[in-house]
């Protein structure tokens, strides 16, 4: 299941849904994505982060983390996976990002979500907006962010 | 009508979330509507020089700039992806 | 943090925790294991799994655990990890064990949790019997679980 | 005095789950010990069999069957772990 909204997310009410939803799982892996005061984007000024504003492209941000999600269904045996990205308005240890998985083996679960994780990265149309002191900047993307997704090799459709 | 979508800095600069366009004669691949939307705006000639990393979506998926456009496509322009 | 308990545990409130405790963290990440009813073990018998038995050897487990968990801070940066792991008797969809680990970013969480699952399954001493309506049997261990080590190359201390 | 532990299936097999032990004469290595102690207990001498995969620790490391035992070593024979 895959959700973009405005609201905060609960990660245990996510973990008690895979856990109820995956019948006899054996691995649980929840990932959650949070708002870091001290960035380290290309453009950074230095001085922390006040707020940080998440655009999107609704209708294609479904579209393109569906087909992130089922690459990795067809990619690693899994019982259930959980996506939510937050947009609008966001605060320094604000919760952005969850992605859950839950699978038979510890190994399809990590790697499952570590795979998803990287490719909302950088392919999902989401763009952040950082305020600081000094103003506010788009914030530019990382190559180390483009490496992780070259060491999946086979590529899912853009 | 060609529907277009600008994000994130793209759409800042260019003071534009979106605009309706009629298939120009001239324009076949997404290069020739950046051609012809440059020829219009200055501001968006700019942005689509190779250096700016602009991404191109039509009908929501990413393409490159030799795509074949047809009438009624849903096109976006917007920077690299930054999000999770 | 370590913890070896007989009782249950709440991986919310083990997250809740690691966020508050890892400061700017960026990426929190938290492996729960569950017992399984069709277990895949080498002795399978195929019948359903009724109870899982687990043995420890009480001393060596928190030493071996803690080099584990020492090896991942030197290893990647964290902010903060927290493993338990159950002994005594379970049942099939009972949690056994916990990796959390905080970081500034999803790579390092994500590793670190990986490599201390790893790493606690064929190094710390632990030991599973299981129950089912054939009767008992020590659980064999796996190469895939040996394999899972090989490829962290360096090794830690055992 | 030696402390011997034995854990899971090896406990089970030999029916005791540790045992004190002055350190023999004959006995300098882990690999002298399990001669010693399988000549006194046939069960002993079977688990210690290469293809049991019996681990041994002392002083809580895990260590190979070289390892010089010292007077009041901790030691612990185990199968393979399989926690998690």
């Amino acid at each position: 299941m895959i959700s973009i909204q405005t609201e905060d997310f609960d990660p245990a009410e996510e973990y008690s849904r895979l856990k109820a939803t995956a019948a006899d799982a054996g691995a649980i892996v929840i990932f959650t994505g949070l708002v870091r005061e001290d960035h380290d984007h290309q453009d950074a000024d230095g001085s922390p982060v006040k707020s940080l504003y998440l655009e999107h492209y609704a209708g294609m941000t479904e579209k393109s983390l569906q087909s992130i999600v089922d690459e990795a269904h067809t990619r690693w045996r899994l019982l259930a996976t959980r996506v939510i990205h937050r947009v609008g308005e966001l605060k320094p240890s604000d919760q952005i990002v969850l992605v859950g998985s839950a699978s038979a083996h510890r190994q399809d679960a990590f790697e499952a979500a570590q795979f998803i994780m990287d490719f909302l990265k950088s392919k999902a149309p989401f763009w952040k907006k950082q305020t600081t002191e000094q103003g506010s900047d788009w914030v530019e993307s990382r190559d180390s962010d483009a490496e992780a997704i070259e060491r999946w090799q086979k590529s899912v459709g853009d | 009508m060609l529907t277009i979508h600008y994000f994130a800095s793209i759409r800042e600069a260019l003071d534009t979330d979106s605009e309706q366009l009629a298939l120009p004669e001239s324009v076949s691949s997404i290069d020739d509507l950046i051609v012809y939307l440059g020829t219009n705006n200055p501001a968006f000639q700019s942005l689509s020089g190779a250096e700016n990393k602009m991404l191109i979506a039509v009908n929501q998926t990413v393409v490159d700039k030799s795509y074949r456009l047809s009438e009624n496509d849903e096109v976006a322009f917007f920077p690299p992806m930054t999000g999770g």
